[in-house]
């Protein structure tokens, strides 16, 4: 159409640039909003008004927080490495985003639709350890080291469950791509994988919360015993990074929790159709993230024991214990999708 | 009886395992007295044993040159078989071992004071062994009982040896260890060649001339160890020096014969071509054993080691006589090998009475014994004469018919034995005067008493056979004969058979 | 520019290659060879995987599951007798393994 | 639908031992430590059982299942049974030094068996998956034994040691069955050899992956030149753990070798023959030229452990049935020469802790005469003297190697063993020659007496007259059942 | 294989891009901030104290094991990620299969379990 020049590799690049920037840029500005919220509600919940200086009802607030931090020193401490001190945040929030690569806003809609979405999502999020581990090192101060550790340790603990329980969704969708496992769920709100896998969903939002050492589980940054963990000697960008880094991969759970759950894009009714797919997904993700924030606000933090307990004793039995039932159920039962 | 007629050589083999078995058993509060019965079990198998090869040799009939006394089982798979027989060859090999074999027993009966059982069973074993390698004719089983032998010999040279007993002890049994894995590959490879491991049917077979030249070399390393040829001679004084008695006595008269019953066996009938070939290579060697080792023999201090050297001038001797491939000169090998194995058998027992005494063996520690042990006196001079081959002791014969078949071969040969034989006389006569004769001036040496009964009873049929050998050799050379004709006229029927004739003609001229 | 089977080859090849130099020229900690080791079974994998593809066999691909798993099992236990190695040992650097020589 | 169950037949013995390995590590975990005993005499009874089941029901007529994965034959009923054998024996054996040394822990006797699994499944491949997946079961579980005893820093060394070493082999075989599937397209051994019926059929690439997989292979089996881990593995781990690593693993590892070069490349058959030649005689040579100057008996033994393994590819480098036949009747008298003398290491105990120097022996025959006599007959078996076991297994691999023209091959090989019998021989020496030192102590128990007494006599000229002929006849009937 | 690799390309872009985001991040940030480090601010965070030992000393094996088992786990889930799409096609055999597998696990996680190796108190 355009003189052919939908064919040039240049042509095809730069339409790939544009639509990262299209995911990328937007997706900034809402983990800025979410770090907003997440303030609120904690606020709301606990009867106080939160942040409410800077811009109306203190909606700028995180950009402020952004400037603040963009002009702050960078301290690298001493005893140091540095190369390996400043690449640890930068591995952080480059995993946190290359995560969205291959998350499907609509039908045809992700940047990246390849055919093994969901383990890339799980090599991804995997990786986000290196950058916990590496910080933790480099410091190298002992609180710092020690909560890099446990955070490392924790993570990997819960991923087990996740995978898990991953297994038992792509059963039921018989693909590991994305888009795949939301046209499964088509029709209307009764197809959602939640309902029938509602206690691994449980198991899944749990284990999201301690991948993303969000508290309860926040133990490794505890600010009360281990002074903010591997991040304490972070200052400046470095540290916004792992900031930007956490609430990225926040929303990056809520989103796969809407996509593997909650039917992705569609809308709950099919009357509801007419509303775009990307903003069903924005509702779902961000109901998604309310839920996060209401965990922070209600719940107590773990002891470090009990998490660790929780992960391996209760999650990991568990979780494998549903994989058998629903293949069994689904063998037996014949539900299973075939691939002629 | 019947039964026992046609299984003697397996129950010759058994015997002494019997013997063995029963004193494994022996336990008694009293240590002397359990010693006692160990001895007299020893001895009482040994006896038996003897006698069931006086009866085999009674029993054997001169006459034919074909295996006798024979017993055949299948064993391993189709080819390997416990195959034994004896024909004029071997007969007397088995007689002369199962007659030392008392003799040893009570030579050691005082001299061997801890470790008897040990002692007794080793030996026990190590007579079956060599029963069995005299009498084995599939050439497997042959091999296991000449290698087997090692352990035993090994066991005794390190055990109640002298001092640098371990030292001899290895040497040894590396020695000739390394000898014999030549011949076992030779061994696979007839086996291979020809599916077969019977001896009988190898000798019918004819090898290619080239693989007999490496295969008569294979074999040639195995036995000129065993022998010992020089140079590989070296073994065997440290081995006598520092073996017990007894053990002397069994590695001088059986062990040393193996290699040469060995050359009969295989090398003869089975490398023809091969064994004219090189029959050059063994009289140089044997040639240069007789004079050099005899000029060592000459100025040793020790006594063991001067008739240690001594054997490996007579093997010396052996080797010509089996080269010759004429009849003088193989049954004087035959002949000189059951001699020597007496001779030197006694001369080792004499050397063992004065160091029972003494503790020494050192030549210059003694002198005048003359004087002092008249009975010892005679009886050393007698074997000293016997060995250096005086007309008369069984060690004449041999020599004799040996310089005898070499002067119809080549005169220089038969001139080179010969110079050995009056080099031998020089060593012996030396040796009798210092230790016999001269000033009785020491008084250890003075206070030594003449020998025991129980020394006499073990002298007593040495003497008798040494004499009997000498004077009426005939005996001996019956069985013999028609075998060693037979061993001849299949060595010259072979194809090889012109040449060697042509060989032997040149030679002659 | 193709990328064909022979490029797949050469990359496995060398790292299959810095695998065993990182083995046999390290001297210093036993934790790099350990991860030598996960380089060559990587190697391994690509080889495995890129004939897969260009043979059109999935045998190749299972395969490289069980070489995962297994890899998985001997990182795994070869973790554990380092951590009870440097227990005793209290090193673990490659020089300080020489309790017993000859 | 490919819903098929393969037959469970052919490998029922090998279920049973997973299904026994398993319900044996449930038990222990439940009961704790202090079940050793049980779990030991319960790990044998299995052992027993599936051996039983394995002759009785799976026989010795060729199966396969899981599409060729797993193969069944003679020769396999034949090496299992070596197998089996030596890991119950080993399992026997070991009680009383495990208590001494505080590591009597009931884990041990589960990762024996299913490091015997590993073996049982190796012997059995018939693919070069399932010949990786059993190496590794196998290979994994020996690591950890060595590593058994964790308080000492000599035995978890060993561990590291062997781990370290044994990656590196696994990941050179690896590579080399990579490049073979890739240029043969193929991993199955039928096919493998189908696809490369003469050496010209066979893209470079396989020769050099098959060279790697022998490479790997000469690893498993700590031939020369990849047996550098062997002497310190063996002096390091337990010494029961060495026993076993010197009996099993070896005679499983030596038969994957055999199957794999015999049915899998019949038609390279010259080209591996070779690299054969050349590993058995720098095995044969290392290990009778090292050994000499050791003073420990467990790090000998390593070396003669090398040695033998080079004398038992003489029969592989044949490549003839003969010559199979004769490696098969090489590896089962090791495995009782080398179980009876790890057996008798086993009694080296003085004042409650084990010695292992050799000198540490002197005078041992007037301490312990049996014992001394029954060390002794071991070490002239090992040395090769007739009237021992030993000379039968180097007659018929040297007779094979012969046959198939390896002239020398079988001379270096004979000049080899008359070097390592100068350090059986020291041993004997040390027993029978020197002045006694202190004896051991006794209370060993009865089962190592019984091993090294049964082993003795196998190892006597009792077994010329009533072992060797059915040994010859059951390793002729396994070496036939191999493709030829 | 090409069109495969094509699928890939976006990813590579997004890479490209993450990573010039968080370097400018960064690089602007210490570009642009006022730099005025000196020793107190740049040594370890510790409490005011000065650092006893060094911070990267031993720490808990269980972090090891964690490590190890995860290795473990996690590899059992790769296998099963494969099995759990063509379940559907590999029928009751491919079932059974895996759940004698998951059996076979399950035993290693009970062993671990009554070890103690789940334990951190």
């Amino acid at each position: 159409m355009f003189f052919g020049i939908e064919q040039s590799p240049l042509f095809y690049f730069f339409t790939i640039v544009a639509m990262i920037l299209v995911v990328v840029l937007p997706l900034t500005i809402a983990v800025a909003f979410a770090v907003y919220f997440d303030r609120k509600i904690w606020a709301a919940v606990q009867m106080r008004r939160g942040p409410n200086v800077v811009g109306p009802f203190g909606l700028l607030q995180s950009f402020a927080d952004g400037i603040k931090l963009f002009l702050k020193e960078t301290i690298i401490p001493s005893s140091a490495n540095t190369v390996i001190f400043l690449l640890a945040p930068m591995i952080t929030f480059t995993l946190a985003l290359l995560a969205w690569a291959v998350i499907p806003f609509d039908e045809n809609m992700a940047l990246a639709n390849i055919n093994v979405g969901i383990l890339y999502i799980l090599a991804i999020s995997s990786l986000g350890v290196y950058g916990i581990i590496m910080s933790g090192w480099a410091s190298n101060s002992r609180y710092a080291f020690l909560g890099g550790l446990r955070s490392a340790a924790q993570m990997v603990s819960y991923e087990v469950s996740i995978g898990f329980v991953l297994v038992c969704v792509l059963m039921a969708a018989g693909s590991l791509n994305l888009t795949d496992v939301v046209k499964a769920q088509a029709g209307s709100i009764l197809n959602w994988y939640v309902w029938p896998f509602l206690p691994i969903f449980v198991i899944f939002f749990i284990s999201a919360l301690a991948e993303t050492n969000r508290p309860p589980f926040d133990l490794p940054e505890a600010e009360a015993e281990l002074v903010a963990g591997y991040q304490v000697e972070y200052s400046s960008m470095a540290f916004a990074l792992f900031f930007l880094g956490e609430y990225a991969n926040i929303l990056l759970m809520s989103t796969v929790m809407a996509v593997l759950f909650f039917g992705g894009w569609y809308a709950p009714i099919p009357a509801l159709d007419f509303i775009p797919g990307p903003i069903w997904l924005f509702i779902k993700t961000a109901i998604g993230f309310w839920m996060f924030a209401m965990v922070k606000a209600f719940v107590p933090r773990y002891r470090y024991d009990q998490l660790m307990r929780l992960g391996w004793k209760v999650f990991l039995p568990l979780s494998l214990f549903f994989v058998v039932l629903y293949a069994g159920i689904m063998v037996y039962a014949g539900l299973l999708p075939t691939h002629g | 009886m019947f039964f026992l007629e046609n299984h003697l050589l397996s129950f010759m083999m058994i015997m002494p395992l019997i013997g063995a078995g029963i004193i494994l058993l022996i336990h008694h509060q009293d240590k002397e007295i359990e010693k006692r019965n160990i001895r007299s079990v020893a001895l009482f198998a040994t006896i038996v044993t003897f006698i069931m090869s006086l009866v085999l040799w009674a029993g054997f009939d001169g006459s034919t040159a074909d295996f006798q006394f024979v017993e055949q089982y299948n064993w391993v798979g189709e080819d390997i078989k416990y195959y034994v027989g004896v024909d004029g060859i071997s007969v007397l090999f088995v007689v002369l071992t199962a007659f030392l074999m008392p003799i040893v027993i009570l030579s050691s009966w005082e001299s061997i004071e801890n470790r008897v059982a040990e002692y007794m069973i080793a030996f026990l074993v190590l007579e079956t062994l060599m029963i069995g390698v005299f009498t084995a004719l599939d050439i497997f089983l042959f091999y296991v009982f000449f290698e087997g032998g090692l352990i035993p010999m090994y066991l005794l040279i390190g055990i109640w040896g002298g001092v640098n007993r371990v030292y001899a002890s290895f040497k040894f049994f590396l020695y000739t260890l390394l000898g014999s894995v030549l011949m076992l590959v030779a061994v696979l490879y007839m086996y291979i060649e020809t599916g077969t491991t019977d001896i009988p049917a190898l000798m019918t077979q004819h090898f290619d001339p080239n693989v007999q030249n490496w295969l008569w070399l294979a074999f040639f390393a195995s036995f000129a160890v065993k022998m010992p040829m020089w140079p590989v001679h070296t073994w065997l004084p440290d081995a006598h020096v520092q073996a017990p008695t007894g053990g002397s006595v069994i590695l001088a008269g059986v062990l040393l014969k193996m290699g040469g019953y060995g050359f009969l066996r295989f090398s003869l009938p089975m490398f023809p071509e091969a064994t004219v070939h090189f029959a050059w290579l063994v009289f140089a060697l044997s040639v240069v054993a007789i004079i050099y080792t005899s000029l060592v023999a000459l100025v040793q201090e020790d006594i063991k080691k001067l008739i240690a050297y001594s054997s490996v001038a007579h093997m010396g001797f052996v080797t010509i006589g089996i080269f010759l491939v004429n009849t003088n000169g193989v049954e004087g090998a035959i002949f000189t090998m059951l001699s020597h194995g007496i001779v030197s058998g006694a001369l080792f027992l004499c050397v063992g009475v004065i160091y029972d005494r003494l503790h020494t063996r050192e030549i210059s520690r003694y002198g005048g014994l003359a004087t002092n042990m008249k009975i010892y006196a005679v009886l050393f001079v007698l074997f000293s004469m016997a060995s250096v081959g005086l007309p008369g002791t069984s060690g004449f014969i041999g020599e004799f018919l040996v310089l005898n078949g070499a002067y119809t071969y080549n005169s220089w040969i038969a001139f080179g034995a010969a110079s050995g034989v009056i080099l031998g006389a020089a060593y012996m006569l030396y040796l009798v005067r210092r230790l016999i004769y001269g000033e009785l001036d020491k008084d250890d040496v003075k206070a030594m008493p003449d020998l025991s009964l129980r020394e006499k009873l073990i002298f007593a049929p040495l003497v008798a056979v040494v004499l009997w050998m000498g004077i009426y050799p005939n005996s001996f050379l019956e069985p013999i004969h028609t075998s060693v004709s037979s061993l001849i006229e299949t060595h010259f029927s072979s194809p090889a058979a012109d040449h060697a004739e042509s060989g032997m003609a040149d030679a002659v001229e | 520019m193709v990328i064909g089977l022979g490029h797949y080859l050469t990359v496995a090849a060398i790292l299959f290659v810095f695998g065993i130099f990182g083995i046999f020229l390290n001297r210093k900690n036993v934790i790099i060879i350990l991860m030598s080791v996960e380089l060559m079974l990587l190697a391994v994998n690509i080889n495995l995987v890129a004939f897969s593809t260009f043979l059109h066999d999935l045998v190749g691909q299972v395969f490289a599951m069980f070489v995962l798993t297994v890899a998985a099992a001997e990182a795994a236990i070869g973790l554990a007798i380092l951590v009870i190695y440097f227990r005793g040992r209290g090193s673990i650097a490659v020089e300080d393994i020489n309790q017993m020589k000859g | 639908m490919n819903g098929e169950l393969p037959s469970l037949l052919p490998i029922l013995p090998e279920l049973i031992l997973a299904i026994g390995a398993l319900a044996l590590l449930m038990l222990g975990v439940f009961q704790g430590d202090k079940s050793y005993n049980q779990i030991t005499n319960l790990s044998v009874v299995v052992l027993i059982l599936a051996a039983f089941v394995m002759i009785s029901y799976v026989g010795g007529d060729r199966q396969e299942t899981f599409g060729g994965m797993f193969v069944t034959d003679a020769f396999a009923v034949f090496t299992k049974t070596l197998v089996f054998t030596g890991a119950a024996v080993v399992l026997l054996i070991s009680g009383t030094y495990m208590k001494d040394n505080n590591i009597a822990r009931f884990e041990y006797p589960v990762l024996v068996l299913l490091a015997t699994l590993g073996m049982l499944v190796m012997i059995s491949a018939g693919n070069l998956m399932s010949l990786y997946v059993g190496l590794e079961l196998q290979s994994l579980s020996l690591y950890v034994l060595a590593a058994m005893n964790r308080d000492r820093i000599r035995s978890t060394e060993a561990g590291l040691k062997y781990f370290v070493l044994g990656a590196l082999s696994s990941g050179m075989l690896l590579y080399g069955i990579s490049l073979i599937y890739g240029f043969a397209g193929t991993t199955d051994f039928t096919y493998l050899a189908d696809s490369l019926r003469t050496g010209t059929d066979a893209h470079v690439g396989v020769i050099i992956g098959m060279v790697f997989l022998m490479a790997g292979l000469a690893f498993k089996v700590s031939a020369v030149p990849f047996h550098m881990w062997t002497p310190d593995v063996y002096e390091g781990s337990p010494t029961p753990v060495t026993a076993f690593f010197a009996a099993a693993p070896k005679v499983a590892a030596l038969a994957l070798f055999v199957r794999v070069m015999v049915t899998a490349f019949p038609g390279l058959v010259v080209e591996w023959q070779q690299v054969i030649i050349f590993i058995s005689i720098a095995s044969m040579l290392v290990g009778a030229f090292i050994a000499i100057v050791q003073t420990n008996i467990k790090r000998l033994l390593a070396y003669s452990s090398i040695g033998h393994i080079g004398y038992a590819l003489v029969g592989l480098a044949a490549g003839t049935q003969e010559g199979i036949e004769a490696l098969l009747i090489y590896i089962a008298i090791y495995l009782t020469m080398t179980l009876g003398t790890f057996a008798a290491v086993l009694t080296m105990r003085r004042n409650e802790s084990m010695v292992e120097k050799i000198t540490d022996l002197a005078g041992l025959s007037r301490n312990n005469l049996p014992m001394a006599l029954a060390i002794a007959i071991f070490m002239f078996s090992l040395a090769g003297i007739p009237l021992l076991a030993g000379f039968w297994g180097k007659w018929f691999v040297f007779l094979a190697a012969v046959q198939a023209g390896l002239w020398p091959l079988a001379l270096i090989g004979l000049l080899s063993s008359v070097v390592s019998a100068y350090y059986y021989l020291r041993i004997v020496k040390i027993m029978f020659f020197d002045e006694p030192a202190q004896g051991f102590d006794g209370g060993h128990g009865k089962s190592i007496s019984v091993v090294i007494g049964v082993a003795a006599l196998i190892n006597s000229p009792v077994s010329y007259f009533l072992l060797i002929m059915p040994l010859v006849a059951a390793a002729g009937w396994a070496a036939r059942s191999l493709i030829f | 294989m090409e069109s495969l690799l094509i699928q890939y390309l976006p990813i590579l872009v997004f890479l490209g891009i993450a990573i010039a985001f968080s370097v400018i991040f960064v690089g602007a940030a210490v570009l642009i901030a006022r730099q005025n480090p000196d020793e107190e601010k740049l040594s370890a965070y510790e409490c005011g104290f000065e650092a006893f030992e060094d911070s990267r000393h031993q720490f808990d094996v269980r972090f090891y094991l964690v490590a190890i088992l995860f290795i473990i786990f996690d590899l059992e889930v790769a296998f099963l990620f494969p099995w759990a799409i063509s379940l559907g096609d590999i029928g009751l055999y491919g079932f059974w299969s895996m759940m004698i597998f998951l059996g076979v696990l399950t035993v290693g996680f009970i062993y671990e379990w009554n070890k103690g190796a789940l334990e951190w108190e």
